[in-house]
């Protein structure tokens, strides 16, 4: 396991880890993603909120490869992305976990995890020490009393912890969060939000799509707003949260 | 699989070796078409069951070996074992050539798609000189059920074992990785495309050695046998009665259908077609998820699995 | 002229192609079976239409809406009783039940008709009429002209009756359709009888131009698939559109390159309208 | 695991049941045909005819072999129209159901592979039901078929053309894609050259399909004299009716390799039918004497009294071959399956079918009587003569009463 | 607080193994528009989808003194009760007046029919130009008038309308807040689901805060507005 930065949060002149340019997508002539650009560094956690249909998924989904930009450039330590199909971007090291839970449904959570082990940026080829390190993934993430489960049989937290499992089995630099913390009560929030913090403390570097601002507050290093597709406010949590537009975007204009 | 099953499929093989001596001939018949039905079921079952991918065109690598033996045996009398490489040779290359533009449609497309490559093929080969055109072609009469069989029961075995290793590797993982989710599969790592394309060689591959051993038993083969479109649905059949996606669901499947088959055939003939059709809805009603499914259901939850699955799936 | 002729005879066919598509687009659109014992009910209209015919002397013409309602009830039964068990279960599921179902029925009509053929042959089943030189069966025509009325019902039916448009909007968002009171056991039962109506009248025609036995079906089950799937499930024209642009790719083909590649092309026409435009092919009503 | 061990046992179990134990004093013959599925149409011939022979056979005193009598005993399975389960069949009643002789199925494509059968197990079969050429040029020694072969199916009937008058000079030949119409296609073509007539339009058309507007739309333009037709009954039947509605006429002549000779085809075509040349190589005529019912004719009558419908030459050639082995295990006098493959080899008898002796390859060469549909019935034309006169030329569609 | 229209007690809901509803009351009385209000992944959509019958629940639902619970959506609608669904959920490829007419689908009043027709074209003019057109092809804004005149045409004793803000340019949130209190003028009770806070106490007369699949606060709209629990429900503090 690489080692973890020297420090965490605050530095932010490191080489970028991600950068995005101007990256728009449109849908048949809507715009979901209206040139947003940004950077995400060696191994800090950003926050990506907005509103429903702010175009944040839509932009995990750039990222990861399952969509290609209309325009935009990503690189990845430097090296242009956009042409490379989303399991090439896994072995870089680029890892998502999806807003819908997508476990693979019919596969134990061993079995799940380990598919994470042989083809992600680790592509162990010998299925034992897969097996291994899904193990130790399964048992890192509080799920070993379910490793023969099947995944569909697993409630919500469990579900979320197999995804970090799989996630974390698959060895990434760059980790994709889509909604994890979505309905989970405040016990299971802490918890997921503990796990994060191992991970990034395992060198990790994390972007966070949540809709539970407690978590982001607590998480995040910088805070990136998205609004109808566009970039609203970047920074630190607690001052972007208080910005009026940000504000505005999420409990509306206050009426008469 | 833990290691009791294994010995104890590993005996039951054993004992299978021995069947020719014990055997009547009509037994022999029927055991040697059993065995090449299950291969070719065991065979749809790495494309079908494993990557989900329900492909209604492996008639068409049947058929191909089926010709791949014929014409090396009955056009320029070469030894079988040729006839079988070119059968082979055959089936590959069409596996990848329809592989690469047909994997890319998803879900029913794919399964339609093989569809109507099945009915083509048949079409094109009957207007083939080399092929016999439509009078088909006459191999050389062997009486050697003793081999056909052997082969088949090795075939079979050859291709139960790439299931098993299939079922326990990195490979296998990968496509049934594809099978639960393709696009998350994606993102995880895999390359879907050149998983899937293996997948249908293998596939290709086990249904033609079926199709060029059919062939030199039977010794005649014509267009409308080879590529008998109903051999698909039956392979299908199969391998869903059993349990796709499982190592030993589709052959238990191909046998307990033969049988059932065969004994409907041989003693209440006429009625014995219909039967069968009445025995398949049930089975899609009853156990959509296939026997071995039903199994492990009943143990756990007795006759009212059987209502859950209608529950499940009616509106 | 030759190429006159033999373009009038392949719009002609086409049309009867047309209508037998035309309900099993509509099945498969609205409730997503692909009904593999469409065929076969397509020979039990024929044989209606024959007995009618041969056993009381009913006009061919007369007996085909009672075999066409006849159809209708069975159809309604069938997934009533049956296919709604399955409906929710994977496509592989529904393939395999229709499928048994094929055999079922195949047999059935089997031990009720005999394996004997049957033709639908009244005294004017050959007459015909020549327009500018180029021979029309008349039967063909009228079959032809049946077709496009039927099409034009269920153009009707889907576009300006309520229980049309509850049946696309059924096809477009099932949840919504609940929403807003559609029953769907009971549209599923009438959308699946309404096909297999469908089939009955094409099985009438069909056996007043060609022959009957209980086989059929299987030929008549792939015919139209490839024709749904090359005329769209949408538009009640479009497929019978497909059913025309087969039937003259069919003529055409067997002028230039001899009839036994017609399958090679329908086929490979499906094969090629698949791989280029997958979603077009199957976008539903 | 367990399950498949059931399996086993279950097929275990079926093997038994299915060996039946054998009567001494009778002679078992077995046959596998087509009662179910699409071919069942002509496979009731063949079940029909041979369950009539039998009969008559047993009833008049059975078989001598030397001094014994033994009593016919008729094993009939039914294949479903499936050409696997078909040789499995045979395969069980040479091997589990010990029958003594093979009887053959319908059509040739099933002959072809159950004829393999009896080559491997060295039993003879005689077969009244194939008669593609492919079957006989394998070099088999037991296998015999009492239908003549396909390349000469139109010879009679060119040899009648040509004495004609006017004398059809372009031919249309349409013959269907399966094996045995391709082999009539084949040795139709050649006769026509010898003949020196020109084929105008070549066709093959797709088994089954039904389907000849184009074809048809072709002869119309060529203007041919003559259309020579080979295929199934059903696809004749669809040709005639769409001759009729594409108002398709022949200068002078159409004639089919089957359906003609057959009720069934009459009767679905009604009046349409008139005029139509076919031929058969067997009429229930008196002149076809035999031993067990007199004549063919007396056999026609029971036959149509007994299942209901007309025999056709299928049910007449299925009668022949069980004659066949009557006459060759009394002349051999021993059931031993060589002695009574020699025998039939040897064959030299007259039957309800035709004078039966078989050619050095296993068929036996008959010519085709040409027949005509006239106002309805059945009339033969001719053999190597006119037998009655021919209505000729066929008069257009437009111009019938 | 009026007679009650709709009683929900102890509802606990999701999908598969996952719960997404725990224990949920709610009650909203015949003539009220009663808002919910949450952050996205509340729990909001799906209280909707388990009153109107889409997804199974468990606890008391009562709509007009009867238990919903054992019947399915469309006997659900029968009685009533018609939801606006999330992402509204027309009928794309049917013009806006076929959408309209599948929303009285189940009506048997001619002559009330066409009333409805005139009603839903005076409260929205926009959809009466656009009446020939293709729903799925129109903008955001005018896809939700419809799918509210397609609710309407039902004759709704209680109107469920899921985010109806989404997405929509803030005149267009203000004319739909309007056409509410018009419908509710009628007679209508609307139980409305927001994201957008503001908007939904707007109009309403109560309001509910979710928050996990939870109910955190409730009370009057004066209440509400000054209640923390609304603020940190979105914003964490």
């Amino acid at each position: 396991m690489s080692a973890p930065g020297e420090n965490a949060a605050g530095a932010t002149t490191r080489i970028p880890i991600l950068q995005a340019e101007g990256i728009t997508k449109r849908f048949s002539g809507l715009v979901s993603v209206n040139r947003v650009s940004f950077e995400m560094y060696e191994n800090e956690i950003l926050g990506l909120i907005g509103p429903n249909g702010a175009g944040k998924t839509t932009l995990v989904n750039m990222i990861s490869g399952t969509l290609k930009p209309s325009d935009g450039e990503l690189r990845f330590e430097g090296q242009p992305i956009d042409a490379l199909p989303p399991y090439q971007r896994a072995h870089l090291g680029i890892c998502r976990t999806f807003q819908v839970m997508k476990p693979f449904p019919g596969m134990s959570v061993l079995e799940n995890v380990t598919v994470g082990a042989l083809f992600g940026r680790g592509g162990e080829k010998v299925m034992a020490k897969a097996r291994r390190s899904a193990r130790e993934w399964i048992d890192f993430t509080g799920l070993s009393h379910r490793v023969d489960a099947r995944a569909d049989s697993l409630g919500g937290p469990d579900r979320k912890r197999l995804e970090f499992a799989k996630a974390l089995a698959m060895e990434p630099k760059l980790l994709l969060l889509d909604e994890v913390m979505a309905g989970l009560n405040a016990v299971e929030v802490e918890e997921v939000i503990e796990l994060i913090k191992k991970m990034r403390e395992r060198g990790v570097t994390i972007l966070v799509i949540e809709h539970v601002i407690k978590a982001i507050r607590s998480l995040s290093d910088r805070v990136l707003v998205l609004h109808h597709g566009e970039k609203i406010a970047e920074g630190d949590p607690a001052a972007v949260l208080e910005d009026p537009r940000v504000v505005e975007a999420y409990l509306g204009r206050r009426r008469q | 699989m833990r290691p009791l099953p294994l010995a104890i499929a590993a005996v039951v093989v054993v004992l299978l070796v021995f069947v020719p001596w014990l055997a009547s001939d009509v037994m022999m018949q029927f055991a040697i078409d059993a065995l090449l039905l299950a291969v070719l079921a065991q065979a749809w079952n790495i494309l079908g069951g494993f990557t989900g991918y329900v492909s209604f065109g492996n008639s068409v690598f049947y058929g191909l070996g089926t010709y791949g033996a014929a014409i090396a045996m009955a056009q320029f009398h070469l030894p079988f074992w040729v006839g079988i490489l070119l059968g082979i040779v055959l089936a590959v290359l069409c596996a990848l050539l329809i592989g690469i533009p047909i994997l890319r449609l998803r879900g029913p497309y794919f399964a339609i798609a093989t569809l109507g490559l099945a009915a083509a093929m048949g079409a094109i080969v009957s207007n083939l000189p080399i092929a016999g055109s439509n009078i088909g072609l006459v191999l050389p009469l062997i009486r050697a059920d003793t081999m056909f069989y052997e082969l088949s029961l090795g075939l079979l075995v050859l291709c139960t074992l790439t299931v098993l290793w299939v079922s326990k590797s990195r490979f296998g993982m990968g496509l049934v990785a594809i099978r639960e989710d393709e696009d998350a599969a994606g993102t995880m790592g895999i390359n879907t495309t050149v998983f899937k394309i293996v997948a249908l060689v293998l596939s290709a591959l086990f249904t033609a050695v079926a199709g060029s051993i059919h062939a030199y038993w039977i010794s005649f083969i014509d267009p409308a046998s080879a590529f008998d479109p109903t051999l698909n649905v039956r392979m299908v059949i199969m391998a869903v009665f059993g349990g796709p996606g499982t190592v030993f669901g589709p052959l238990v499947g191909s046998f307990i259908l033969s049988a059932i088959y065969e004994y409907l055939a041989s003693s209440i003939s006429t009625a014995a077609a219909l039967l069968f059709g009445i025995v398949i809805v049930l089975a899609v009603i009853f156990m959509p998820r296939g026997l071995a499914n039903m199994i492990g259901g009943v143990r756990a939850r007795g006759p009212r699995y059987f209502l859950q699955n209608i529950r499940e799936n009616r509106l | 002229m030759l190429l006159a002729q033999i373009l009038t005879n392949g719009v002609l066919l086409g049309g009867l192609y047309g209508l037998m598509a035309l309900g099993m687009a509509l099945v498969w659109g609205v409730l997503n079976i692909v009904n593999l014992a469409h065929g076969a009910m397509i020979m039990l209209g024929g044989y209606a239409v024959y007995y009618l015919f041969a056993g009381l002397g009913v006009d061919p013409f007369l007996a085909l809406p009672i075999a066409t309602l006849g159809m209708f009830v069975f159809g309604y039964l069938l997934q009533r009783f049956v296919l709604n068990l399955v409906v929710r279960s994977a496509m592989l599921n529904t393939l395999l039940i229709t499928f048994g179902l094929n055999v079922v029925i195949t047999y059935l009509a089997q031990l009720a008709f005999s394996a004997d053929f049957r033709t639908i042959n009244p005294g004017y089943a050959g007459s015909n009429i020549a327009v500018f030189g180029i021979t029309v069966p008349l039967v063909n025509f009228a079959a032809f002209a049946i077709a496009i009325v039927l099409a034009g019902a269920i153009w009707l039916l889907l576009n300006k009756m309520p229980l049309g448009r509850a049946i696309r909007a059924t096809s477009q968002n099932l949840i919504a359709a609940r929403l807003y009171g559609v029953n769907p056991r009971q549209l599923y039962a009438v959308t699946f009888g309404i096909g297999a109506a469908l089939a009955g009248a094409a099985g009438g025609l069909y056996g007043t131009i060609a022959h009957l036995t209980p086989y059929i079906g299987a030929s008549l089950t792939a015919k139209s698939f490839v024709i749904a799937i090359i005329g769209g499930l949408s538009n009640p024209f479009g497929v019978i559109l497909g059913g025309i642009f087969v039937g003259v790719a069919e003529s055409l083909t067997a002028l230039y390159f001899g009839p036994t590649y017609s399958d090679v092309i329908s086929f490979g026409l499906l094969v090629v309208v698949l791989i280029v435009r997958p979603a077009r092919a199957l976008r539903t009503a | 695991m367990r399950h498949s061990m059931t399996a086993l046992g279950a097929l275990a179990l079926l093997a038994a049941s299915t060996s039946l134990a054998s009567a001494e004093d009778t002679i078992k013959l077995g046959a596998s045909v087509q009662l179910t599925g699409p071919s069942a149409n002509t496979g009731r011939y063949y079940r029909d005819a041979y369950q009539m022979m039998v009969d008559k056979i047993n009833a008049a005193g059975g078989v001598k072999v030397g001094d014994k009598s033994y009593k016919l005993q008729l094993d009939i399975l039914d294949n479903q129209s499936d050409v696997n389960l078909s040789v499995r069949q045979y395969v069980q009643l040479v091997s589990s159901d010990k029958v003594n002789f093979l009887l053959g199925p319908f059509a040739s494509n099933f002959a072809l592979n159950d004829s393999s059968v009896a080559e491997k197990y060295q039993v003879p079969m005689v077969q009244g039901g194939g008669a593609s050429t492919e079957i006989y040029t394998r070099g088999y020694k037991y296998i015999f078929g009492t239908l003549p072969p396909a390349d000469d199916y139109y010879a009679s009937t060119i040899d009648m053309l040509q004495k004609l008058d006017p004398a059809p000079k372009t031919v249309a030949l349409v013959a269907a894609d399966d094996s045995f119409d391709v082999s009539v296609a084949k040795g139709t073509r050649k006769l026509l050259k010898e003949a020196g007539m020109t084929v105008a339009i070549d066709q093959a058309f797709r088994d089954g399909a039904g389907e000849f507007a184009s074809i048809l739309s072709q002869i119309k333009s060529a203007g041919v004299d003559a259309i020579l037709w080979s295929g199934h009954e059903t696809d004749a039947l669809n040709f005639i009716r769409q001759m009729k509605s594409l108002n398709v006429d022949p200068k002078t002549f159409y004639s089919f390799t089957v359906g003609v000779p057959t009720a069934d085809f009459r009767s679905a075509l009604g009046g349409d039918a008139n005029y139509a040349f076919g031929m058969t190589s067997w009429l229930p005529d008196e002149s076809l004497k035999d031993k067990w019912y007199g004549d063919a004719s007396q056999f026609a009558k029971a036959y149509s009294d007994k299942y209901g419908y007309q025999p056709d030459y299928h049910a007449a050639s299925g009668a022949a071959d069980l004659e066949t082995f009557v006459y060759a295990i009394e002349k051999a006098g021993s059931l031993d399956p060589k002695a009574v493959r020699d025998a039939i080899a040897k064959s030299d008898f007259d039957s309800l079918y035709a004078h039966i002796k078989y050619g050095e390859n296993g068929q036996i060469v008959l010519p085709q009587i040409v027949v005509q549909i006239q106002d309805g019935k059945l009339v033969p034309v001719y053999t190597d003569k006119i037998l009655n006169k021919p209505q000729y030329p066929i008069p257009a569609w437009g111009k019938r009463g | 607080m009026s007679e009650t229209l709709l009683r929900i007690e102890k509802l606990s809901a999701g999908y598969g193994p996952v719960p997404v509803l725990f224990d949920v009351d709610l009650t909203v009385g015949r003539g009220e528009i009663v808002a919910l209000v949450g952050s996205n992944g509340a729990g909001k959509t799906t209280l909707l989808r388990a009153v109107s019958r889409v997804i199974k629940a468990e606890g008391t639902l009562e709509f007009d003194g009867a238990d919903l619970l054992p019947l399915p959506p469309e006997a659900a609608f029968m009685r009533g009760l018609v939801q606006v669904p999330e992402g509204r959920q027309l009928f794309g490829k049917m013009t806006v007046e076929e959408n309209l007419r599948m929303g009285a689908f189940r009506r048997k009043d001619k002559s009330g029919l066409n009333e409805s027709f005139e009603r839903v074209y005076e409260l929205f003019p926009r959809l009466k130009e656009r009446r020939r057109q293709l729903a799925g092809n129109m903008s955001g804004g005018e896809q939700q008038m419809c799918a509210m005149g397609r609710a309407l045409m039902a004759a709704p004793k209680l109107l469920l309308i899921d985010e109806m803000s989404l997405g929509l340019a803030p005149v267009v949130v203000d004319q739909l807040l309007e056409v509410l209190t018009d419908i509710r003028s009628q007679g209508v009770t609307v139980l409305l689901v927001e994201q957008d806070v503001f908007a939904a106490f707007s109009v309403a007369d109560r309001g509910y805060v979710m928050e996990t699949g939870r109910v955190v606060g409730e009370g009057s709209i004066a209440e509400l507005q000054n209640d923390p629990a609304v603020r940190e429900a979105y914003l964490g503090a």
